[in-house]
Formats: C-alpha cells, structure tokens, sequence
C-alpha cells in the first residue's frame, strides 16, 4: 500500500502505518511499567498498575479522512483502463436495482426489498481494494450492489429475487439473502448486527488456515447500535483478525437519523475503544472508498484489524414501502448533486478515457443486461415442493416429523 | 361497536391505558417520529410527546432491558419488537431477567411490562425473519403470552396485559394489522386473561388455533360443514396461562382434537395441548391428537414454498376428517 | 474399557478429533489458560497451543458468531459456553444463524459447529443460573440436540458432533461431571446421533429420561422393581432428532410411558414426546403419558425449595404407579 | 458539587464541569455546520454532512484521575465524626465475609459464593456519594458489599446466603441475588452484562418522574465484554439518564486478566463511545473512591450519564472453589499492601480521630455484629414447601400446571 509517495501531505496511508497499528493515539495505557520490559515473565496475569496516575490523563488521536475528489486514479494504481470497467460495475448495480423496483411493483419480486441505488461507490470501491475470490466479503441485507460488483450473474440474482431455483440461493434466501461461496461471498444477511461476528469469524478461519486474505465486512449506521459490533471489534482487536469494519454511514437505520440514536454520531471514533485505527471516507466519490479499502485492506492482511466509516447516502426509502419522508426538504437533491456515478462519468469524460457517448452505449448495453437478467429469472422455475426439505440438513435421511 | 383494524384495537388499548396511567409509556424502534413500521402507533407521538413515546436505536437487548429496570422501578412499560424475530437479540432479557425479578427478590421487586410485536411467517421474509416464538416464551415460568386473533380480543387483553402486575409476552400477527372486526364499546373493556373463546360451536372435532391460524380453521371448518361435519372451534387467546378446562370441555363433547399452531412443531405449544389434554381426558380421545403446523424446517423464500410451508385449509381439513375416522 | 468420568469422556472426545482433524478448535470462556471452568478441557491448551485451544470475553453472543463464521468457511469449532444459562445473550446466534444459514444460501454454506456446555439445574444457583434449554433448542429446525447420560455415550456421540455437517447443541451436566462410567476402547469410537438406548428392559412401563434425569429414573426403577414392577427405561440421547421408533416399540410392550425432563413442563420435550407417542401408538396406550417435571416456576435458591424443585424418585415411581393403575 | 477550591491544582471535579459535559474533548463531530445555527428547524432529519474534511481530524481528550492518598476527609465535606462509622462500614463487609468463607466450608452456604474482600472501598466510597434511599444501585453477583454497605441487615443477609425465609429475598436468591426494595438496592444479578441496561431502566424511571435522583450501576471488568455494556451506555447518552457506570476494574473476571480480552485495555476510555465523560480513580483509597463519585452523581442529577472506572482487586479467587492460580507471584500481597481499610485506619490514627485501641474495639463489636448474623440466620426457618409457588406471579389464583 501507498506506494505512491506524490500524495497529498496528509497521507492517510501514511497515518495508518504507524507501526503501533494504533491511528496515531498517544499509548497512555495504564499498565505496569514493567510491562514493557523484555523481561516480563510470560503468564495469563494481569499488566495492569492499581497506582493511577496523578491527573488529567490526555490523549490525541488522529482519525485519517478520505475526502471526495482528493484521489486520481493512476495514484490509486487504477490504468486508464480500468475506469470504464469500473463505471460499468457500478451502473449495472443500478440499472438492476431499477428494474427490481418495477419487479417488485409487478409482484414478480415478494418480501423485504431494499435498494443500494446512491450507494454503489462503496460496493465498487471496495470491490476493486481486494483480491476477488480470495478474501471474503459479508454484509446486511442491502446485498444486491455488493453481489453484483463482486461479479454475481445478474440472471441468477434476478432469479432469487423471483424465488426460482436458479436463483443464487436457490430461490431458498430471496432479496436479503444473496450468497456466493465461489466468490467468497458470505451473504446477504438480515438481523440487524448480527452477522458481524460472522464476519470476524470468516476473518479468524483466514487467519487459523495461514492464508493472508482478509475479511470485508459491511453494516450500517443503525447496526452500530446492536452490542454485537461491541463483541465483534473487541475479538477482531485481541485475536487480532484480518478484517476491515466497514459502516456504511447512510444516515438513517429505516426513519430513525444516526445522531437521534447515537450518543456520539462520528460513528468513526467507535473502533478506538477497540484500539483500531479508525477512519472516514466519502462514499460520494469511489476514488475515495477505494483508497481508504486498500489502505484499510493492507492494515487486516498486516493482522490489524480497524474500522472505517464511509459516508454514502441511500436514495431510495428503506425498503420499497417506505415513503422516507423523515427526511429535510432538499436533502435527497442535495446528495443527489454528489452522485458517484457521475462524478465517474465525469472524471472519465475530463480525463479524455472515454467518450460521453461511449458511456452512454455502455449504459444501453447494460440496461439489456439487466432486461435479459429478467428473462432468465422468468424462464427459470419455482422451486420443486420436496425442495423444502433440501438444504436444512446435509445428512441425506435425516427423519423429519411432519 | 366500532369497526377496527387489528392495529387500530391495538393502539387504541395502548392510548386508553396511557391516558389512565401515566406510569404507562412507549418504547420501540420506530415507534415515534416514523409512526410505527406497521403504523401500530400512529398519532401516538402526537398525543403523548416524545417523553411517552420513545424512539430507540435497533438495540432490542437494551430497550428491553431498560424497560424491565423501569417496570421494576414501578413504571409500566410497553416495548415494541418491531418483529419478534428481533426479539432474540433481547432473549436473556425477556426470558432471564423479566420473568425471574419478582422471584428471586422474593417478592420485592415486580416486573410489570409487555413486550409485543408481530410474530410468525409474514409471507416470503426468510427463514431468520419467520419465526414464531410461543413455544419458546410459554416455556418460561413467570412470563404469561398472548397470541389474540382479532381486533376485539387485542384490545381487550392488551388493556389487561397492560394492567397486569407481571411480564407479559403479546404476539401480534403482520400479516393481521388490516384485518377488520368489531370492537367492544365498553368504556374501559377488559377481558381476562387466561380464558379461551369458543369461536365456533360444533360436535365432531374440537380444533384449537390461536393468532392467524385461527382464520385458515375458520374456513376450513367451512370446508368441512359442507362435507357434513362439524367442527368446534378454540382460540385459546392466552398460550400461557392455557385454559385447558375450555378445551378439554370441547374433547369431551367431541372426542376428537386437532391443534393448529403456525410454529415449527418440536416442543411447540401443540404438542403441549396435546399433553394437557390426554392427561386429562385420556379416556374421552376416540382419536390421537392430531397437530398441523409447518413442516420441521426453516422457512424459504419461494412463494410456492411458502405456500406449502404454512399451514393449510386442506391440510386441517385432512387432519380433521382423519381424526374422525372419515374418508379422505 | 476405561474408566473415565464424564468430563474426561468429553476431553477425549475433542482431543481425539482435534487429532485427527487440524480444522477442529476449542473456543469459550476459561478453556484454556484456566483448563476450563469444570476442568473439561484440562491439559489441552498444552497439547494443542493457544491458536487451537482459545480463551475468550466474556462475549458469548460475539463467540458464538465467530465460530459460525469460521464454520462457514469450512473450520469445525467447538464452542464451549461455560454454562448453557449464558447461551441465551447468544440466542439469536444459535437459532437464527447457525441452523439457518445451509437453507437460506441454498446449500452453499454448511454451518458444522457444536455449541456445548453444561445445562440444567446444577444446585442451589438461582433462577437464571438454572435454566434446562432442551425445549428451546429443540424447537429450531436445522439444529441437532443431543444429551448423553454416561461418559461412554457423550464420548462417542460428542465426536459424532463434532464431525456432523450440520450444527449440533451438545447439552452436558455440570453436576455429572465427575460421574465415572466405562468408555469404549474402539480407536474410533462413534456413535450414531439420533439412536436411543434401551438402559434397562423391562415390562410393565416405559419411562424416558435423558441426561441427568435418567439416573434418577434408573433409581425409581430399582424401586418399582422391589414392588414388583419393571420398567423399561429409554435414554433418547439425542433429543432432535427424537428416535420415536425406539420408544414406540417400547411402549408397544409395556402399553405405558412416564416421561422424565428436568426442563419446565410447558412446550417441553416431554410434551413432544408424549405428542409423538400418541400420535403413532394411540391404540397401544393403556393410560395417558404422564410427565414428571419440575413445576413450572423459577429455580428457588433454599436448599429444600430446591430438593421439591428437581424431579425425584418419588415423583417417578408415583407416575409409573399412576400409569399402571397401582396403588400409590 | 466540588465546592472546595482549596483542591490541589487538576481538580478532576472541575474538569467534569465543562459545560459541554463532555470530558473536555475537543469538538469534532462531523455535523453539517447549519445545525450549530438556533435557526435550524426542527424535524426527525440527520444533522450529519457528507462533505468530509480534510484530515487527519485530530482529537485530544482529558480523562481525570483521582489517584490514592490524594483527598483528605474534609475536601471531601466529611467530618470527623464521619471516619468511625466509614470505617465500620467497610469492616461489617470483611468480617461478614470471613465468616460466610467459613458457613460455606460448613455447608451452611451452598451454590457460587464470590466474596468481596479487598474492594469494599468501592461501596462505602459510593455509598457515602449518594443519597441514600432515594438514589438507586444496581450491581452484579459480587453484591454482598454493596448491601451491607447500603446498610442491609447482616442477619437478613446471612439469612439468605443459608437459605432461609427471612433471608433478603426469602430465601430465593441466595448469594447472587440480594435485593432491598426500602433501600433501592435493586439486585444482585447474576448474568454477566444483563443488569447493566436495567441500571439505565432505573435510571430512566427516576428521570420520567421528574426526581433528581440517580443510579449507581456496579459491574466487573469481565462485564464489558458484553455487548450489553455498548447497548446500555448508548441509550443512558441519547436519553440523558441520571447514571453513573461504575466498573469495578479487580482486573480478572474469573482467570482471566483484563488485558488479556480487552483491545483496549484502558477500561474509562470506553465511555468516550457514548460522548461520555470518564474517569479512572484508586479503588485503593476509599476518600478517592469517594471523591470521584460524587463527582460523576453530580454529572449524572444534571442528566449527563458517565463512565468511571475503578481499579481495585479481590484478595479471594473468584468463587469460593477458584485457587486463583492466575495470578502473578507476589502479585496479591503487593495489592494487599495497598489495603484500603488499613489506609483508612491509618489515616484515622494519623489524623488523631480515633486511637488504635478505639478501632480494636470497633472491630471486636463488628466480629460479634457478624456472630449475631449467623445466628439470627441459623434459627430462622426454611421457607415452607408451598413457597416454591409464592411470587412467580402477582396473580393469587394463577393456575399452575403440574
Ligand atoms: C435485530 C434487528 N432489529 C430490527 C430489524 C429491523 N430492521 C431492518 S433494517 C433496519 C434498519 C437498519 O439500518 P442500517 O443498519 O443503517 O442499514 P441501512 O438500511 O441504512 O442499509 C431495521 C431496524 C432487524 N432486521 N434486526
Ligand atoms: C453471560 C455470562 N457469561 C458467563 C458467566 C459466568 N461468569 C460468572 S462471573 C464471571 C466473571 C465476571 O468477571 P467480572 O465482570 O470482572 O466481575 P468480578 O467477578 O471480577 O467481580 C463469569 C465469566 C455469567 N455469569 N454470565
Ligand atoms: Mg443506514
Ligand atoms: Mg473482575
């Protein structure tokens, strides 16, 4: 990581590398001073002092930010070919999500259906910070964009959303639960936090195999409140798992805004009670998320575990029935104004890559991407009947009553 | 009467009983600025104020907790599960801590609160968003359940579970939010906890079902008026404490039972029935009871899976006509 | 044949499979730097070093997700709560995630852990200290429950655990666990999950008991007999799947089932079983199954509260003398 | 509070007082700047902005201290006459428990004993920081000192540890459950983390009352593993309740060293998750103990929750069958040293308040106080049978099955 040393002064990277894995915190533990002596027998003790120290204790700390528009791409070792890659990855997420909603509105789509539309920076930046098919990603039940930009077939996506056989999960998960095993992707999981040890234990199975690959695992603002993030972050900090934190900060869990329910909403600062170096990025510009993931992705495969905050924005409500009027008169255009796709396009289009036109077939060609996704999902099949008993145990005669 | 949906019945019990007591208040997510995810407490915000009706952030084992530290402060909380599936966040809370205060003070401390929310399947949610949890919460001592079944009997247990001096558990149904029925009048209705109602008389089986079962054994018992049997139909309202005296009653009349129960079968309430109800009226069986619930595995996501999973028309009426001896 | 107690049965069954198989690790509260809490897993930190043998917070609900992540992705944790009283902070882990996760990702993802400890009342703990979570856990499809009474069984059903595809809830006994018993020399001891054991043939009655409940059972039997009754006793071992056929054909013979479970009576096992039983062999009963458990309050603390609280030789031999029609 | 400006010069007490009752952090949320306006209208909508600055964002936070054989009795507002009966409150608890040791080795006790010999500055430092009756506490299994600190009846104490019906909770509860509604003693709880938001429901209720009473909320170092501990902290911080979370740092929960499952081993720190203040005070000096209490009650009748962290040590292994083989060698005698009765003592001789041979006799009164105990508790009776029934339901007539 940061092998580009022509950035800006501030150097985020350069921050996260402190060789404590510590963000830049003053060490003020309160330990014995013996502690730190080579010496120190090994044993299951504590290195706590009971003298406290003459007061007030102070600390600093440094939180490195990632701001919109600050990265290009070469210094994100992005070739210029790579960009249209890119923006593809990220419009097919929403061209599909667009078609979901008129899916759901025809009652091909049942259940839960919540739209990642405004948020793809994320699901795309991160995807391009890590080793595809090596390391392993898991998240909520906003799956559908960081399924796709993980390279899942649109067809077969589209096929669990119609509850068809050939869906990704056979038809048996729907809308929250997508999974992958062959990309390494966990699911698509719908209790709010709970899937966040889960997370640190796909890490820890990373770390006991010796394989060097890491865990990227995604929440939101509103699972932040759940005390499994506690637990999480405190097993990833002690056994120290090769995992990224990473909360996708829309600003609102359903109606609810992350400073009504968050005692301190710069929900960034929450991975130092866990001693992790912690960050912030926009999630309005894929340049940034992408330069904080592999920052923070570097961090996890060194056994550093940390959190990262990006700031995104969900255009859509909550799911498909909410009407999202908990939000302020021109807030919705406001983010609208800062879309990360067409900051891309716009970038790609100055950078003299492409063309506007060029980006517009593009769009076309996946617009019937998605159209054809639809007709496969139609011209799948709706499960067998017996298939409600397949997959709930692997034993082959398990003897169900009923 | 007046006409309510489910949700209406359900709110105006919470409102009648926040305007008698003002220990009485609301905590759940969403339950304030949203107005309810199922729009449950619409208006309440409006009417009590921010103090009374309490936004929370999704920390269920926090809001349940709180809400048990203030019960045993002699407040009377009621905490909505935006979902009962959310409710095993909180399950040490609810199971652990709320039914076990009066107990080991000795007396000291009572835990007045009522947990509610809607349980069960709410169409293709998946298996984590499926659950039904009557089995797991009558399981407890301590804790007392409620499953109703419509507007009025909501209305009234939701007052009393309200008014009552222990933990109460009220499972409510999504999926029966619109349903409308009529509601009593009466200034301040209350019904008892721990009393069945005999929705449907009838002499050739006695079939138990509570909460959304109750309506697939309404029209089943239609089904098989038409093929010339009739059936007796239960909704014990209250799981726990069952008035199995209701019941058995019926199994003496009719010999036969069949309980419906839309939770995954193993240790479930049906088979509880089932116990209670051969103990006690062993000799007055003519026919093993028969239970009809969801197969014993996890809900899917398909709709014709779906289907199959819950717990049918045809299947009750198959259950029905074998516990009568009859042709299929 | 050894000699071994139970929580040596235990060890060695983990030890034998952690063996043979590097993707096998031990994870909880104490394990390893304290040898365990009850001293299970003693000297295994220094067999298998701290990546294998890990000492955890006091996090249950975060462990228990570790372990179904890692399980996941294809390692085969033994998850130790310390007791299975701490499991319900874990709850929503164990039965929402674990069981559910082959399901919903289509076959993609196996969830191969066993989450184990001991259960039940161990003494004079209190209320929630003393909880019996057969009837929970149970209740969930996609997980398997097994609850061995004598160390030869928890040995070979533990390794047949801890190699099953599936997630499996392992309930010990704390108060068992110095109970010796001979344990099998076989070099690969298996025992299949889902198979009872007849412990004890007989004519008269049959009475299921399981874990800690059998060993009082097998005492009222030696009572019974001095009056001239013989039991015949079942030990299910594995609770889910129930092996029904067993105690059918049991019942078959004797025409009579008590059934022991030291958990709360309402939505138990025993109410399954006794579902189960008469549903297959209602025209095989002479009586109504009858249930000995503990009465459906919380676990007192006063050591005669407690004494009354625990199902006894009396209460058993009073049930089978009930089912048999015998003057009490 | 802090009304004495005579204080040595880092007054912890006014450094709580900063008017944001924020510690004394540096603010840095990253809110849209709109929202510091009074003109900003009211509504349900994130105050948060996606615009993220340029970083790092720096923080400095102060933690106060309130370090050993710093307050003197009378900074404190304590007279003279006050040093006796402190003194025999922190005694009745370690005479009480050498004796329950004993009844247990006797089988008088039965189930977990966990004794808390070595910490009772913490309860009588606290104790004489609230108002006692009126202001509630809340603590875990370890709760024999807390109540008799509270000034429980020792007989009604040993009364329940035997088992009896005169014991505190009937004989219900045993050693982990002493409760005494008349003194808002609220428990003895047993599940590790699970009273921690029942101390914010406490609190909340005195809040919805409009009382300006507060809740003391006691747990061990072990206990902030639990996610429970985030879910708490985090609805005292958005709801303002009147509470202080006190953790009782003995640093080992059972075998394990704090430092050892914590990331960030520094316990205070972790209240700055909740926009909290946090303090860390000897555990080994009761007037510290003291003084730091009431620092953070004061917080709390103003409606700021807060953190404090109390480093201390228990002499006994865990439970009564725990070896505590976990320790360092020399570790506890090097703790005992520090023995905050004999400090108190000293103090109290230095100070020419009592002589040696005033204190003897103090605690020859106390030892007999204890002997009374157990017998009051040996001649009361075991609840009847039919008390297994009493108090699971308010409801007379509820219809038990079986
Ligand atoms: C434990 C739990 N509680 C409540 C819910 C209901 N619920 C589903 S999504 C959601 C909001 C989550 O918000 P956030 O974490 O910010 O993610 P976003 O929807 O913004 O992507 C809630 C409350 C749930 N699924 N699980
Ligand atoms: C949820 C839960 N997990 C495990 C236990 C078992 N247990 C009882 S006390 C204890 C240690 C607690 O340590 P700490 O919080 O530091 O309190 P201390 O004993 O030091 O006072 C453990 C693990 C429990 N009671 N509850
Ligand atoms: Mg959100
Ligand atoms: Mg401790």
């Amino acid at each position: 990581m940061a092998d580009d040393k022509s950035k800006a002064q501030t150097d985020p990277a350069d921050a996260l590398d402190a060789p404590s894995g510590d963000g830049a915190a003053d060490e003020e533990a309160v330990t014995e001073s013996a502690a730190d002596e080579a010496t120190e027998p090994e044993g299951p003790w504590t290195r706590q002092s009971i003298d406290i120290p003459d007061g007030p204790i102070t600390e600093t700390v440094e939180y490195n930010t990632y701001p919109a528009d600050r990265f290009s791409h070469d210094e994100l070792d992005l070739a210029d070919d790579d960009l249209m890659p890119m923006l593809r990855n990220m419009l097919l997420q929403r061209r599909f999500e667009e078609r979901c909603r008129q899916m759901y509105q025809r009652q091909k789509i049942s259940g839960f259906l919540h739209l990642y539309i405004g948020q793809e920076s994320v699901s795309t930046g991160s995807v391009y910070g890590i080793r595809l098919g090596e390391d392993s990603v898991i998240t909520a039940y906003r799956d559908h964009g960081i399924g796709l930009a993980m390279g899942m077939d649109p067809g077969v996506c589209m096929a669990e959303l119609f509850g068809k056989k050939d869906g990704c999960s056979r038809g048996k998960g729907g809308s929250m639960h997508f999974f992958d095993a062959s990309k390494r992707m966990f699911g698509g999981h719908a209790i709010v936090g709970a899937h966040l040890p889960l997370g640190a234990g796909v890490a820890f199975a990373h770390k006991y195999r010796g394989e060097d690959n890491v865990c990227l695992c995604f929440f939101g603002d509103g699972a932040m409140a759940q005390g499994a993030y506690r637990e999480a972050l405190n097993l990833a900090g002690i056994y120290d798992l090769p995992i990224v934190f990473i909360c996708e900060n829309n600003q609102y869990a359903m109606g609810t805004a992350v400073d009504r329910v968050q005692a301190e909403p710069d929900l960034f600062k929450h991975g130092r009670s866990f001693d992790m170096p912690c960050s912030l990025a926009s999630g309005m510009d894929v340049f940034s998320v992408n330069r904080a993931v592999k920052d923070h992705v570097a961090l996890a495969r060194d056994g550093q575990p940390s959190m990262l905050e990006i700031r995104t924005y969900r255009y859509q409500g909550h799911s498909i029935s909410d009407p999202a009027k908990y939000r302020q008169e021109g807030e919705l255009d406001a983010r609208k104004s800062e879309d990360a796709i067409v900051r891309l396009e716009q970038y790609i289009v100055n950078q003299g890559v492409a063309a506007d036109s060029e980006i517009e077939t593009l769009d076309e060609e996946i617009k019937q991407e998605v159209l054809d996704a639809i007709e496969f999902a139609e011209n799948s099949d709706f499960p067998d009947d017996d298939a409600i008993y397949e997959h709930v145990y692997a034993q082959e005669d398990y003897p169900f009553i009923n | 009467m007046a006409t309510l949906q489910l949700r209406e019945a359900i709110r105006a019990a919470m409102t009648e009983e926040m305007e008698r007591d003002e220990n009485v208040f609301l905590m759940g997510e969403e339950v304030a600025e949203y107005n309810g995810a199922y729009k449950v407490s619409q208006g309440m915000l409006d009417q009590f104020g921010p103090d009374r009706v309490i936004d929370t952030p999704i920390a269920e084992l926090g809001f349940a907790g709180l809400g048990i530290g203030a019960a045993m402060s002699g407040l009377r909380p009621i905490i909505e599960f935006m979902t009962f599936n959310f409710s095993y966040v909180a399950f040490d809370q609810v199971v652990n801590n709320a039914p076990n205060m009066r107990y080991m003070s000795g007396g000291q401390f009572g835990c007045p609160i009522v947990f509610r929310g809607p349980n069960g399947a709410a169409g293709q949610l998946g298996a984590t968003h499926s659950n039904s949890t009557e089995a797991l919460y009558s399981n407890f001592p301590g804790l007392k359940v409620i499953a109703p079944s419509n507007p009025d009997d909501a209305k009234g247990l939701l007052k009393s579970a309200i008014r009552d001096d222990d933990p109460v558990v009220f499972l409510e149904s999504e999926q029966m939010y619109g349903l409308k029925g009529e509601v009593s009048d009466e200034s301040d209705y209350l019904l008892p906890i721990g009393k069945a109602r005999i929705a449907r008389e009838g002499d050739d089986v006695t079939i138990v079902a509570h909460s959304k079962s109750y309506h697939v054994t309404m029209k089943a018992a239609e089904e098989l008026e038409k093929e010339g049997f009739s059936a007796e139909i239960i909704d014990p309202r209250t799981i726990k404490p069952l008035d199995i005296e209701t019941i058995i009653r019926s199994v003496m009349k009719t010999n036969r039972l069949v309980v419906v129960d839309e939770s995954s079968p193993f240790s479930s309430v049906a088979s509880e029935v089932t116990h209670q109800v051969q103990e006690r009226a062993f000799d007055h069986l003519d026919a093993p009871v028969l239970r009809v619930t969801p197969p014993d595995t996890p809900a899917p996501y398909a709709p014709n899976l779906m289907d199959r999973y819950m717990p049918s028309v045809e299947e009750i009426v198959r259950a029905s006509k074998r516990v009568m001896y009859a042709a299929a």
